[in-house]
């Protein structure tokens, strides 16, 4: 059901963890609908230096997880702020329909951070 | 790459006696039982004969034995069928919170049609209070139904005690027995049920076929309507191989049930107290008594994560196991199992479950107590809800 | 001693390719569609494929298909299904009087659940008026059923201008193409359905799978309750191996049908040829005019000879066919088509049915044609309505 | 599902025709249930000498037809009066359930021939 472009990012996930001093951390989703995702940001002159994640969920939750930061990493916030769920999805050339909304959680975390970057930075 | 299936409450293979048996009925003997020629006739005394099969394994009479598409139709028969014939005895129903989808929504269609229904709680270890059940029964309930084993914590219902009671109260009892039959000893006459449904295709039997017991005298409106095959009880051409296959199944099941009980308990009790005691933050879920479970059947919860993405990290090693999270299946729900047992909503969408067959080994579970540890500690350092 | 096969409209053999491409599906790629890992996978792809393979042999897309256990289950969940889905638009059915019993048992059981269903009644062809039908529509009508073609008769209906009145007058449209599919061309487009009924065993696929075309956007209550297989749309786990067959026997059935209609075409109108002319007191039922009716199917009576006593003597012979006098299922009623046809009670008594099927050869016609005057004569002598 | 004495009978049914000068003759059944059988009897001395059938219906309607001379051959009126149609069943072997109602005319066909004959001999 699965692309092979998700099982390689879910079976070899990119950027797992947390980033000690983060400056943007974001969080999104809930145990009760079976999805948490937390992204943890490293930001430098607007530019994206550093971004890993934790994730828990199913196969799509950690495969979008794992796409949504490498295409963040070394992009402004405003080019990160732009990157859609749509995107994601695609980058992974595509989810099983019954899975597009754990994709609607990954660009959204991501976006939750730049935020509380930005609030914690303005 | 190794394979190793622990899945059987899913579907299981066909038993090689099966196939070989079903064979000669697809190209050969493919006449349709009704026919009158030699081509109807070769095939009507192997329905017979399966219908034996199947009477012999439940201990009724071949003439209460109905053959259907699969558990899900059994089902739908036995409770919409007993619904129309005795609505105008009343319009209560009575099951459980922890039913199979086939049993739980076909209540909630008859819910929308002028049917009342009490789905009854279970407890923490996902038990009936049978004095609840006793309460619950009013001059208008028509049917108790309550399946035989939970397909998905193995947990066994006192079958026994709820035909005392249906009969005592003059009840029609109906049993999904999907997940019973053939791994714990079945017997519709101790039992007291009316009806009870079995699948072949969770036996060794193939796919696309099942069986419904139907207590002589019990008076029903017809689910498939149509032609009078099955006694005017249930239309539609036999499936003839399909019934062939179920029979020998019965059989086989009649046959090896005491010697494959001992042996998948074995294995099942040994992967159950290996994962127990080697993985940290697990819960068992179901009876802690083993004896109150089907002997082959092991769910657990991986506390922190998710269960689809364990399966897909066991299934890299080769491990065909399953979640009770509804992830899979693309809702957002947790298992309304776990959730009717009240447990933690982490806990319930990180429940897996082992389901073995007598073809399952002692290395496997070996193996996947080999496997298992680094995979959950390796999930469980993706997870933000794990500290270590 | 000689089997001569011409019972091709009560069930076929399995095709020896359908057979083939079922085998994997039983003990090597045995997991259920639905589980997430290496066993579910590997067949969910396959019954995808056969979904593609009916939709290509229907002219509709796969996402349209809904696979089912029988044609009888299709027929039970394209009425039930929208008589319930559309309850509230309305209450009436028609169909006709010489549907299958998985049609008119439907409507009758509809009929006792405040249901109104009108019977479009036949001519002595078994041919229906489209003018009647027309003048049946009422506002109250939710649903149109009638079938593609007739199984006792053959008789081929005008369902491309049944679909257009039904289209005009904003009607749901059903036809139970169980016999059509395989021996005629079947465009779901051209003939505007909106639900569309095919079996396997008609077709060389094996007993016990179907499929119901529904063309998107038809809202319908469930048939089969319980899990979330086929998009929602009917549960059970899947017969895996009958759906791969039901899939190739449609690829099948596409690839060769043109050049199967010719061949049978020409068997079934010289065994209808020969015997009208060789055997006296015989009458042709259905349409007259051979190119209304399914090229396969002959409908004889042969007067003063009751029709179970005849097959019984045929299949001395080896000849397999079959009979619309009920008397074979132990109702005493003749069938109810001769009867809407209005046949003479004695011919309608003794008429025998045979279908062909590409199987068959010329030689087993000359055997036949030579074999069955005899039959007839040496039966008639016992009979006490014929006179010499 | 018939049992071989059935298709023997069926197959080769016993006393099959019509007797031309026959002193008492039965029909019972009519076309619309699909079955009608005429016996046929040449009695003498109170004795059945000869009977002869014809029938029109199933298989089972054929053999009970043929059973039934054959039980009657040589009886008196009294004994044949009392052969019943269960007894024609059972010399049969049996039959199937549904076909009961076949076996329900063999004997009546016969009790009607003696009762024309008596009728007519009174
Ligand atoms: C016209 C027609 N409709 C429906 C059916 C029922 O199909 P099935 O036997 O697969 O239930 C048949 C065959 O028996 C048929 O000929
Ligand atoms: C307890 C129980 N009941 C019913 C069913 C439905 O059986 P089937 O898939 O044969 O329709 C299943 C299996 O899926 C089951 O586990
Ligand atoms: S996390 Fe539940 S479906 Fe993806
Ligand atoms: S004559 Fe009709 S069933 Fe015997």
């Amino acid at each position: 059901m699965y692309t092979e472009k998700v099982m390689d990012h879910f079976s070899n996930p990119r950027n797992v963890g947390e980033i000690e001093n983060a400056n943007g951390v974001g969080e999104v989703g809930n145990a009760s609908c079976g999805d948490i995702m937390k992204i943890f940001l490293k930001v430098e002159d607007n530019i994206i230096k550093d971004v890993k994640f934790k994730t828990f969920g199913c196969g799509a939750a950690i495969a979008t997880s794992s796409m949504v930061t490498e295409l963040a990493i070394g992009k402004t916030l405003e080019e990160a702020l732009v990157l859609t769920n749509q995107a994601v999805a695609e980058a992974l050339d595509g989810l099983p329909p019954a899975k597009m909304h754990c994709s609607n959680l990954a660009a959204d975390a991501l976006h939750e951070a730049i935020k509380d970057y930005q609030a914690k930075n303005s | 790459m190794k394979q190793i299936y622990l899945d059987n409450n899913a579907t299981t293979t066909v038993k090689p006696e099966v196939l070989e048996a079903m064979l000669p009925y697809f190209r050969e003997q493919f006449g349709n039982p009704s026919s009158v020629h030699w081509a109807g006739r070769m095939v009507s005394g192997a329905i017979e004969k399966a219908r034996e099969q199947v009477a012999q394994l439940l201990n009724c009479s071949s003439a209460e034995v109905v053959f259907v598409s699969c558990g899900s139709e059994g089902d739908n028969f036995a409770i919409k069928g007993t619904a129309e014939a005795l609505r105008h005895k009343g319009n209560h129903i009575i099951t459980t919170t922890v039913e199979h989808p086939a049993v739980l929504e076909t209540c909630e269609y008859l819910e929308k049609n002028g049917f009342e229904v009490t789905y009854l709680p279970v407890d923490k270890d996902g038990m009936l209070d049978l004095a609840d059940l006793e309460a619950a029964i009013s001059d208008q309930t028509i049917l108790i139904s309550v399946m035989w084993a939970n397909n998905e914590t193995g947990n066994l219902f006192p079958i026994n005690e709820i035909g005392e009671i249906a009969r005592r109260h003059k009840v029609r009892f109906h049993t999904d027995a999907v997940q019973a039959i053939g791994k714990v000893p079945v017997d519709v006459q101790a039992a007291k049920v009316d009806l009870l449904v079995l699948s072949g295709h969770k036996i060794g039997a193939p796919k696309g076929v099942g069986a419904l017991y139907l207590r002589r005298g019990t008076r029903m409106t017809r689910f498939m309507h149509g032609g009078h095959q099955e006694r005017n009880r249930r239309a539609g051409t036999h499936n003839v191989p399909g019934i062939v296959g179920l029979g020998v199944a019965c059989e086989l099941a009649r046959l090896n049930q005491e010697k494959d009980y001992a042996y998948v308990r074995r294995l099942r009790d040994k992967l159950e107290q290996g994962i127990l005691s080697t993985v940290p933050d697990v819960k068992l879920n179901g009876h802690p008594n083993p004896d109150l479970r089907l002997p082959n059947t092991l769910n657990v919860s991986f506390n922190f994560i998710e269960g689809e993405s364990l399966l897909l990290f066991f299934d890299m090693k080769g491990i065909a196991a399953s979640s009770g999270s509804a992830c899979t299946s693309g809702s957002l729900e947790p298992s309304h199992v776990m959730k009717a047992m009240g447990v933690d909503i982490v806990l319930a969408h990180s429940s897996v479950r082992f389901s073995f067959s007598a073809d399952n080994t002692e290395e496997e579970v070996d193996y996947i107590l080999a496997e298992l540890p680094p995979i959950v500690q390796r999930l469980r350092e993706m997870s933000p809800l794990y500290q270590r």
